[in-house]
């Protein structure tokens, strides 16, 4: 029962493919040897396609929920029960709106970027595990494509930036631009420790390495000393990434109004929309694959809930997590930015994979988990301190007006 | 399958693409473009051979495609780096008027 | 150590979702439309015009004097005065407004008409709900729709009504006392000249209007 | 000659001409990340996956984007004035047939280019990390040794003068 609950999406996709093929036969159409693999990579594609778009639709209200409650309002609650029908209305809105195209800008790549950057956030979900042989292309360099995918997008933020020719626009993407360059090094350098552990480019293969249980704790990454800091960077370099807050400088309102997309309105607003939720999504399925265990349950007795739920809730936590620092943590200033990236993020990813190294090759025992914490702790300790050691600046006094 | 002479004649129309560009623009951006472009017809011809190659099991071509890759973004990091501090140099990146070193 | 401010913060924003489920007096938000907070004395929206009596036209207390339509900053009044004239509240023969128009979508609140007028004629109401689907005329009212009772002054405003009152019987006092006044003077006068020239016959006095 | 061929061809030869033509530097830029974009098609097609995918990653992802970076450090995103093209384009062209020629009048008539390739390659990442690892050490340490000094020789030309 639960076996077949687990792989029940997997079944009716081979139960559809089973029927199409039938279908033809019935029909007496002899089908084209690449008619085939091309079925079954639709019906492969056709739910992330509907999925991911429905959680964007779903997350775009409880994100204005979850950050209302954080700040002790509301938000939204007037469009259907509880206000969870407002990703309709904002829907409509943006479909209906007027498309405006500034006169001075470059037409073609106006129109194109925001396609782009949908397109690569939807490809990414290719090599992304959604449950026990759930992934759409088991690819041998599934993590790779998943990185090389994602570096495409920058060029389309900087398409939609140049290509409205308005000074914010271009500030906001060249800004985008230098962030994401930036913070792609400690996110590519933080997976390259669980490479490094699991000995292959793969996401199932990662997936696999983690699903055994040690004791209580299961065998996730995150629960080692490598792991817990290697998963933290990527929460962060994924954050900075994403170009959300508190790494929200692209589209800082107060300064550069909304960034690359200023120009944009209407539908085309609402894929830059799109693409970033869908790349929030991707990033934080990659986070699970990578080191919360992927589709796997945390305890044994819980292995009779299928794999694609623990996913799922997984992605929620993870998604809950971003919402949650959005609501809490003031936007960086640009050299901040930087600073926390060259001169915090990618020495500790360094470091970090020398933890992971003296990790697997220490050997089992607690004497992995002491060299390879003390080296974690210490460096966060050394390189955390000079940098980030708020002076001391006394206590705040007020001076009224008399 | 495609022969490969196939593969070779696109390698060499884009190194000539590349070389039309090196040396007939005036932006030393573009022509920097255009050795990357050439660098890159040079991969291309290597994954060729190597796809091609009696024993593709060496690995012998991905390698140097590899390391070629690596020297091209090398390349590219030093080139612009240059480009640029020779704008704030001359105000110009147009390499017909940079020739203070001519006799 | 690096992070602590982050947690603190997080916790705090932690508490403060949790908390917004638990107690109802962390979300100050008021549900507008279903819920309402009473508004104070002293607020105001756009000015109105004040009536006495019955018939809103014929007990209007503004006398045309156009002093608003020119103090206004955005010069959204817009007054006509009448051809005749008509016996206002202080029993004198007084001009009225032939039209009195106010675009409250220029209307600005910034209540300078109603410090300015003379005759507390015109004064600021509550209501604020003026939405309309009219985005030019909708918002243009005329004197018809202008005219409000004292009463609804008093209602609205009931400090601010009883001084308008109270200054506007001591200006209605004065003037019944100076056309009392008027009255005797004339007929002293009339008196004198009867005793003077014993031909003519004194003029019939006018009629006294009083609130 | 099979239709992906064809396609991934005319898509790189279009898009590098397109770059090497066009007069605005920015659509140059954005032009010759889309030829880099087909080769790696090129190569993940000749079942190169990881070369392709790594062509990706630092053409797309880090040349392009650091060429329109210099675009827009020396003012060139709008189209010059003037002609693009150099004084000597004419030689500089000649000189382009004539390497053009000689290429292909070799790929002609070597013997090699009738090969036929043999049967689906399968090349595994580990087997590349494993020759990275051992047969290909020296080299390896080398271009990391040569990525450092890039690395900050790119920093020192491109750091502002200091005026004293």
């Amino acid at each position: 029962m639960t076996e077949s609950l687990d792989q029940i999406f997997v079944t009716l996709k081979h139960w559809l493919l089973s029927g199409f093929e039938n279908l033809l036969k019935w029909l007496e159409v002899a089908p084209p040897d690449w008619l085939m693999p091309l079925v079954s990579m639709v019906l492969s594609l056709a739910p992330i396609l509907m999925v991911f778009p429905a959680l964007f639709a779903i997350t775009t209200v409880l994100e204005r929920k979850g950050l209302g409650r954080i700040q002790n309002r509301y938000g939204p609650n007037r469009v259907g029960p509880f206000g969870f029908l407002q990703f309709a209305a904002d829907g409509i809105k943006a479909i209906i709106k007027e498309d405006l195209v500034p006169r001075a800008a470059d037409k073609i790549f106006h129109f194109i970027a925001p396609v782009i950057l949908v397109i690569t956030a939807f490809t990414v979900y290719a090599v992304l595990p959604f449950g026990r042989n759930m992934v759409a292309v088991d690819l041998d360099a599934g993590l790779l494509f998943f990185f090389a995918v994602g570096a495409a997008s920058e060029l389309a933020v900087f398409m939609a930036g140049w290509s409205s020719r308005n000074k914010y626009a271009l500030l906001g993407a060249m800004r985008a631009v230098a962030q994401m360059v930036s913070y792609e090094i400690p996110l590519i350098l933080s997976s390259v420790a669980v490479v490094m552990i699991t000995g292959t480019l793969s996401l199932t293969k990662i997936v696999e390495a983690q699903s055994t249980h040690a004791g209580l704790l299961p065998d996730w990454f995150v629960f080692t000393p490598w792991g817990f800091m290697g998963f933290a960077l990527f929460m962060i370099a994924a954050n900075a990434e994403l170009n959300r807050s508190p790494f929200d400088l692209p589209e800082g309102e107060s300064e550069i109004i909304a960034g690359y997309f200023i120009e944009y309105s209407g539908f085309k607003f609402a894929l830059f929309f799109l693409s970033e939720y869908l790349s929030m999504f991707a990033l934080s399925g990659l986070g699970i694959t990578l080191f919360l265990g992927g589709w796997n349950a945390p305890f044994a007795v819980l292995d009779f809930i299928p794999s694609w739920a623990w996913f799922f809730a997984k992605l929620l936590a993870l998604i809950f997590l971003f919402i949650w620092t959005r609501g809490t943590l003031p936007r960086l200033r640009q050299d901040q930015l930087m600073n926390l990236a060259w001169k915090f993020m990618i020495p500790m990813v360094l470091v970090n994979l020398v933890a992971a190294a003296l990790w697997h090759f220490t050997g089992p025992g607690w004497m992995r988990w002491l060299s390879s914490g003390a080296l974690v702790v210490g460096a966060y300790m050394l390189l955390g301190k000079p940098q980030f050691e708020s002076k001391d600046i006394g206590k705040r006094t007020y001076r009224f007006a008399d | 399958m495609t022969p490969l002479a196939g593969y070779l004649l696109l390698s060499a129309f884009l190194f000539a693409i590349g070389l039309a560009g090196a040396l007939t623009r005036r932006n030393a951006i573009i022509v920097l473009i255009g050795i990357e472009l050439m660098l890159n017809a040079a991969n291309l011809n290597f994954i060729a051979f190597w796809r091609y190659g009696a024993n593709p099991e060496a690995l012998t071509g991905i390698m140097f495609v590899i390391f070629a890759i690596a020297v091209a973004a090398a390349e590219a990091a030093v080139g612009l780096a240059l480009i640029i501090a020779i704008y704030r140099h001359y105000k110009t990146t147009n390499v017909d008027e940079v020739n203070i070193l001519k006799g | 150590m690096l992070g602590k401010g982050i947690i603190k913060g997080m916790a705090e924003t932690a508490r403060n979702f949790l908390g917004s489920y638990v107690s109802a007096e962390r979300l100050t938000t008021v549900q507008y439309p279903e819920q309402r907070i009473p508004q104070i004395e002293k607020a105001r929206q756009f000015p109105f015009l004040v009536f006495d009596g019955d018939d809103p036209m014929k007990g209007l207390r503004c006398v045309a004097c156009q002093i608003c339509e020119k103090e206004c900053p955005p010069k959204c009044i817009y007054i006509v005065k009448s051809k005749d004239k008509r016996v206002d509240y202080k029993g004198q023969m007084q001009l009225y407004p032939a039209t009195f128009d106010i675009d409250l979508s220029v209307c600005m609140s910034c209540q300078i008409c109603v410090e300015v007028c003379p005759f507390e004629s015109i004064k600021m109401d509550t209501a604020y709900e003026l939405s309309t689907t009219d985005r030019f005329g909708g918002l243009m009212v005329n004197k018809h729709q202008l005219a409000k009772s004292n009463e609804h002054y008093r209602h609205i405003h009931p400090t601010d009504a009883a001084a308008s009152d109270a200054a506007l019987a001591v200006e209605v006092a004065k003037a019944q006392a100076k056309a009392k006044a008027d009255i005797e003077a004339k007929a002293k006068a009339a008196a004198e000249a009867k005793a003077k020239a014993a031909v003519i016959t004194p003029v019939a006095p006018k009629p006294v209007a009083a609130t | 000659m099979t239709l992906p061929f064809a396609i991934i061809a005319v898509l790189i030869v279009a898009a590098a001409s397109a770059a090497m033509t066009l007069r605005n530097l920015v659509h140059s830029a954005l032009a010759v990340a889309v030829a880099f974009g087909g080769l790696a098609l090129a190569y993940l097609y000749l079942d190169a996956q990881f070369v392709g995918l790594a062509q990706i990653l630092v053409y797309v992802g880090a040349v392009a984007i650091l060429i329109v970076f210099a675009v827009l450090l020396t003012r060139g995103g709008e189209a010059p004035e003037k002609s693009i093209f150099s004084a000597t384009w004419f030689w500089g062209l000649l000189i382009t047939v004539a390497v053009f020629a000689t290429l292909a009048w070799c790929v002609m008539h070597s013997f090699a280019s009738k090969r036929e390739p043999a049967d689906k390659v399968e090349v595994t990442v580990k087997q590349i990390g494993d020759a990275l690892m051992t047969k290909f050490v020296l080299p390896l340490e080398v271009i990391g040794l040569l990525l450092t000094a890039a690395l900050i020789g790119a920093v020192i030309i491109a750091m502002r003068e200091e005026k004293k």
